[in-house]
């Protein structure tokens, strides 16, 4: 089997993190941003989870299993925010969202 | 003695009672208030009637305020205090009489008024910075409401000038009393622990920190150039509220400056003198300068004490005992001038006839139509100028005697300060009371139906403040046997030596 | 020579992918030669059993589902702290058996509250 | 470890008697009151929530302090002081919450506040990372749906969106810095990671978590640069949501953000005492400070909604804040301690007076606010009291803040470093933030009503709740040593 070093997770992670970052900045699309922002969460699960094998202890594992939940609580709230916005706007296009002024 | 600080107690209290009598009728609150004025300047009088003068402050009351940063509530009083306080209590009660026929939101009016009188007596008793400031700011909030609501021209912007000016004044105190306090590693905003410790500053430091906290009070004391806010602030003003700010509020920044930036950075004093006596100079005289050119009568009052207050800043600069004790004298002579001069003209004049322009005024004869306005704002003219017999005179007197002695040169322009003064309050004399009626050439003439006679609240308002200008006058010594042992106590010994250029 | 054990599983691989390939482009062949295309308004229609459909076939359905969906994700998610919950069952203390038995009761009443708002309902 | 369950639920204590509460009230709107209107399902759920908070302000006022779960909580001094401050400005939200108008499901609204609170509470506590981001995010979570709460109004759903989006980034920030310093230091509780960075030095990768988990709580706090989100919500949120939004949650907020940096990181703080500062989380904790003093007072002078005022002012203290958190290092965290609760009265106070005069019309421009002083004098003095403390006036309670945060920050070093230069800039711009806070008050004190403004008559307990607050400024700023002696 392949022996990944920690580094090549950490820049997977870091990798991840960034892609993510980058399409909640630069998508319009709501649920698109959304996706991004879970895969923001899953950069740092990856990196936990790397970081608890090569320190030998299982703090790591415990944070993501509560990282997960926490993600699912988040796109619940999420999910319902967007469908309640979309009920009163039709539309989940970040830059129509111009209610509040600037 | 001990009485005195009632005289702050009493004050919020009677805020307190004239806001709720207002919400039942305007008369109950005008007496509340009226009331508690004479009550606290009762006080003041009887604790002046058994005052020892002596050499440094007479501590009163002293306990713990907030341990944890060893401030104290320490109130404490000498003869300048007292001298003020007695200043205070006239002008409140004189400002209450002539403020006897606001009808609307009258509550508000007189609790916000004595609200801000409780904060200038406070100002006054602290002898410690901190709770000299707190009371400081609590004095300045009212002054806002009290021109914005109950003003009149171009109210709302000259009471935010006005209260701008204050706080970013108060915000450069504070700003140095700060810094004073943490330099001086944080153990108490005793007056005296502050200035004994600030004589471990170095130099730099005490320039600084002399230079913040002066520069605010001066701000409100109407110093050139930061002295703006003052005629806009007179001439949007009720007149209570404008007798108030010259009688009282501008003291507030000159007390402040001599109790707290001299005595406690002497030594900045000694470097920052020559630029704040010319600043004092200057706009002694150009402020009288102004208030010669100008057609609102309330602008020539209001640039007038800026003109004046430019004298109590000079004795200030001077920094020997006889300029800074002419300078107290000259706080108090000036407060009740004023206050005279803004009650004639606020008051009596504007609320009759409903003009200020001097071209109006000038085109009704004013001596027929109000003679006891003519006569009261003679004698305040009079004693404004600085003539024998009125309080103005031994002030403006001692002060010039004073800087004379520092630097004949300064003495020289003041002198000169001294004749543009005389010059425009003639001029308005002459205008305002005694044009007559030949010149009415198409202006507004002599009005139709008899001006309303001159009530009985300030017939009172006004015998109340000339007779303290004529007591005083007479005999000058009242006052200046109370300020000056003050000024042998340590702390001002320490401005008079550093003070000498 | 005897053939790899899993050589099968190569050959089977290849058919699979040749035979729709094959197909597939004998279809194209045909359609490019005997059958030109000759689009029109019924062919592109929607078929509704022979009944000319009405209104746009693109339309919105309902969003009340993603209240089941979310339901599902949060007790999709508890199965994360009972699997590992069950596995160390038999040596737990009596206090972390009171701490998961909360867990699960706040994810029951979760349960009960929207059952009883009538989320399970479908209208 | 030895876990110690009795201990810990001895210690959650609170925690649960509010989630309690909100079951309680869950149960109850279900089965006997959904036939009520929901007004008085607003009213009963309210005085359920307010006797939850009570019972978990007595648990807190009698919790033994020391670690508790082997150090996963720390019940110190500051915990205490912030959650009684937490439950407490709750306890006011409810108030404001009374008086605006009842929503559809009133009863959901006043549990999700508790769990809300309930999260605030273990932010308040938590010595674990694990703790911190759980807890952090409980009471997020909740505040997203609290401030899409209004399903009447298309702003309200805005506002969530978008205070969910730069939430939920945030949260991914602080996790990866988490997920790094856990590489770093292989714990995840405060003490051992400390004692970790006590030997490491400033490598890149720890740098890399400091700048993580400090946007992450610049988005929390709505420090500028990462503010966006804050006058929109401040705009679109229902009253009460906004008004915990602004109190509570800042409060806990800063509490976490102390401990966290001043516990975990102290050791690479760096300085901002001398001109020329070792590097460390503190210059970058300062520059953001500035930058939230500029564009927080400078951006208020421009508003006309008194909500964006307030979020915009919101921004400027939230720079006081940190400023307050710099000098904790040296003066503890009693300044800014006090100066996060009495401005969270203030708030709480100032949204409790839009959500009564909410009632006799819409109330978002600060136009709106005109003539208050004829249509409810309570209103217009309860209203003078909070904005004449947020902008720092004696003798209440906002100006004391202000004096003790900036007199802790001058105490590290006078004007010889960055510190003093902040506090000086603080002070210099506190001056200029008068000029706004007298716009809102020239309206309510000295306009004059509009023709068709009506008198705004204040519900019981909103008039109980409002006059609270003002006594509770005005006594903490007479006597600050109620506060500063829980320290």
């Amino acid at each position: 089997m392949i022996h990944a070093t920690l580094h090549a997770y950490v820049a997977l992670s870091a990798a991840l993190f960034a892609i993510g970052l980058l399409g909640v900045l630069i998508r319009r699309n709501t649920l698109v941003v959304f996706m991004c922002l879970e895969l923001m969460l899953v950069a740092s699960t990856l990196g936990l989870v790397a970081f608890s094998r090569f320190n030998g202890t299982d703090d790591g594992n415990v944070f993501v299993f509560f990282i997960l939940t926490v993600a699912a609580a988040e796109v619940a709230v999420g999910l319902a925010i967007i469908v309640a916005l979309f009920r009163k706007r039709q539309t989940i296009q970040v830059d129509e969202l111009n209610t509040l002024k600037h | 003695m001990n009485a005195l600080p009632c005289t702050i107690y009493v004050s919020f209290l009677g805020a307190v009672l004239a806001l709720v009598a207002g919400m039942r009728s305007p008369g109950t609150a005008r007496w509340v208030a009226l009331l508690s004025a004479l009550l606290a300047w009762g006080i003041a009088l009887s604790a002046a009637v058994n005052f020892v003068p002596g050499p440094g402050l007479e501590t009163i009351v002293n306990h713990p305020w907030i341990p944890s940063m060893g401030i104290r509530y320490h109130l404490a009083v000498d003869g300048i205090s007292l001298t003020l306080i007695i200043l205070t209590g006239i002008a409140a009660t004189a400002g209450i009489l002539f403020s006897w026929n606001i009808e609307e939101r009258a509550g508000e009016f007189f609790a916000l008024f004595l609200a801000l009188i409780g904060g200038v007596y406070g100002v006054f008793l602290s002898a410690d910075a901190f709770t000299l400031f707190v009371f400081y700011e609590i004095a300045i909030v009212p002054k806002y409401f009290l021109i914005a609501i109950w003003g009149s021209t171009n109210r709302e912007y000259g009471a935010m000038k006005l209260v701008l000016y204050s706080f970013a004044g108060s915000a450069l105190v504070l700003a140095g009393l700060l810094w004073a306090y943490a330099a001086a590693g944080a153990h108490s905003f005793g007056l005296h622990d502050l200035a004994t410790a600030a004589t471990h500053f170095s130099h730099s430091q005490q320039l600084g920190m002399f230079a913040l906290v002066f520069l605010g009070f001066a701000v409100l004391a109407g110093m050139f150039p930061f002295h703006t806010w003052a005629p806009t602030g007179h001439v949007a003003a009720p007149t209570a509220a404008s007798m108030l700010l010259a009688g009282v509020v501008m003291k507030l920044g000159a007390y402040g400056c001599l109790r707290v930036a001299m005595t406690i950075f002497p030594t900045g004093l000694a470097f920052w003198q020559p630029t704040i006596a010319c600043l004092a100079i200057i706009g002694i005289i150009y402020a009288g300068l102004v208030a010669l050119v100008q057609d609102d009568f309330k602008f020539v009052i209001g640039y007038s004490s800026v003109s004046h207050m430019g004298f109590v800043l000079l004795g200030l600069a001077a920094a020997n005992a006889q300029a800074v004790s002419g300078a107290v004298l000259q706080m108090f002579s000036h407060g009740v001038v004023a206050g005279l001069l803004f009650a004639v003209v606020g008051r009596m004049v504007y609320e009759r006839t409903h003009t200020r322009q001097l071209a109006d005024l000038r085109a009704m004869p004013l001596h027929r139509l109000l003679p006891f306005a003519a006569a009261v704002f003679v004698v305040a003219g009079l004693a404004s100028m600085g003539m024998p017999g009125f309080s103005g005179f031994p002030a403006e007197l001692t002060i010039l005697i004073g800087t004379w002695k520092t630097s004949p040169l300064w003495a020289t322009f003041a002198a000169a300060g001294v004749l543009v003064a005389a010059a425009f309050t003639l001029r308005v004399i002459q205008v305002s009371f005694f044009g007559s009626a030949s010149i009415a050439d198409g202006r507004k003439a002599a009005p139709a139906h008899p001006l309303p006679p001159i009530t009985l609240a300030e017939k009172a308002g006004a015998l109340v403040l000339v007779a303290s200008t004529v007591l005083i006058g007479l005999k000058p010594d009242l006052l200046l046997d109370w300020i000056n042992p003050a000024l042998q106590s340590p702390l001002f010994q320490a401005v008079l030596k550093g003070g000498k250029p | 020579m005897d053939a790899h054990p899993y050589a099968f599983l190569a050959l089977f691989a290849a058919i699979a992918v040749a035979f729709p390939v094959i197909l597939l482009s004998v279809a194209q062949l045909w359609f490019r030669f005997f059958q030109p295309a000759k689009p029109s308004a019924d062919k592109g229609a929607a078929y509704e059993c022979g009944v000319t459909p009405t209104g746009d076939s693109w339309i919105q359905f309902k969003a009340h589902y993603y209240l089941y969906a979310i339901l599902f994700l949060i007790f999709d998610v508890e199965l994360l702290f009972l699997l590992p919950f069950a596995v160390a069952f038999t040596g737990l203390s009596a206090g972390a058996l009171a701490t998961m038995l909360v867990f699960i009761f706040l994810l029951a009443e979760g349960l009960v509250w929207a059952w009883h708002r009538g989320h399970l309902e479908w209208k | 470890m030895n876990l110690d369950y009795a201990g810990l639920f001895h210690a959650l204590r609170p925690e649960t008697s509010l989630v309690v509460g909100a079951l309680i009230i869950l149960g109850l709107d279900l089965s006997i009151f959904r036939r009520h209107t929901p007004v008085e399902r607003l009213n009963l759920a309210l005085w359920i929530g307010a006797l939850a908070v009570l019972a978990a302000a007595a648990h807190v006022w009698f919790a033994p302090e020391g670690p508790v779960f082997g150090g996963v909580l720390i019940l110190d001094k500051l915990a205490m002081a912030t959650r009684l401050g937490v439950l407490g400005l709750t306890l006011l939200t409810f108030g404001v919450a009374s008086a605006a108008p009842a929503p559809r499901n009133p009863a959901e609204q006043v549990a999700i506040i508790l769990f809300a609170t309930t999260g605030f509470l273990l932010m308040a506590a938590a010595q674990q990372l694990l703790l911190a981001f759980l807890a952090l995010e409980l009471a997020s979570l909740s505040l997203y749906v609290l401030a899409g709460f209004d399903k009447t109004r298309p702003e309200s759903a805005e506002a969530a969106l978008k205070y969910f989006l730069f939430g939920g980034m945030a949260a991914a920030f602080l996790l990866f810095g988490f997920s790094l310093i856990y590489g770093l230091t292989g714990s995840i509780e405060l003490p051992q990671i400390a004692g970790q960075l006590f030997h490491v030095t400033l490598s890149p990768l720890l740098v890399v978590a400091l700048v993580m988990v400090l946007v992450a709580f610049g988005f929390k706090a709505a420090a500028a640069p990462f503010h966006l989100w804050a006058p929109d919500v401040y705009e679109g949120a229902p009253t009460s949501s906004a008004a915990l939004i602004a109190s509570a949650s800042k409060l806990a907020g800063f509490t976490l953000f102390a401990r966290l940096f001043w516990r975990e990181f102290g050791a690479v703080a760096g300085s901002v005492s001398s001109a020329h500062g070792e590097p460390g989380w503190l210059p970058a904790v300062a520059v953001i400070a500035a930058v939230s003093m500029l564009i927080g007072n400078f951006g208020a002078l421009a508003q006309s909604n008194v909500r964006r005022l307030l979020a915009y002012s919101a921004i400027a203290h939230a720079g006081n804040l940190l400023l307050g958190v710099i000098a904790a290092g040296d003066a503890g965290p009693a300044p800014f301690y006090y100066y996060a609760a009495t401005y969270g009265l203030a708030t709480v106070g100032a949204f409790g007076v839009i959500a009564v005069a909410e009632r006799a019309g819409p109330c978002q421009k600060i136009t709106d606010l005109a003539g208050l002083h004829r249509r409810s004098p309570l209103l217009a003095g309860c209203l003078a009291v909070f904005v004449l403390s947020l902008a720092g006036i004696p003798p209440l309670a906002g100006f004391f803040g202000k004096f003790t945060v900036f007199s802790a920050a001058l105490q590290m070093g006078g004007l010889a470093g960055p510190a003093g230069w902040l506090a000086m800039l603080a002070i210099a711009l506190s001056a200029l933030a008068l000029y706004y806070y007298l716009v809102i008050l020239k309206q309510a004190l000295v306009a004059k009503p509009a023709p068709d403004a009506a008198p705004i008559a204040v519900p019981a307990i909103a008039k109980l709740a409002l006059v609270l607050a003002a006594g509770l400024i005005v006594l903490f700023g007479v006597n600050p040593s109620l506060l500063l002696g829980l320290f």
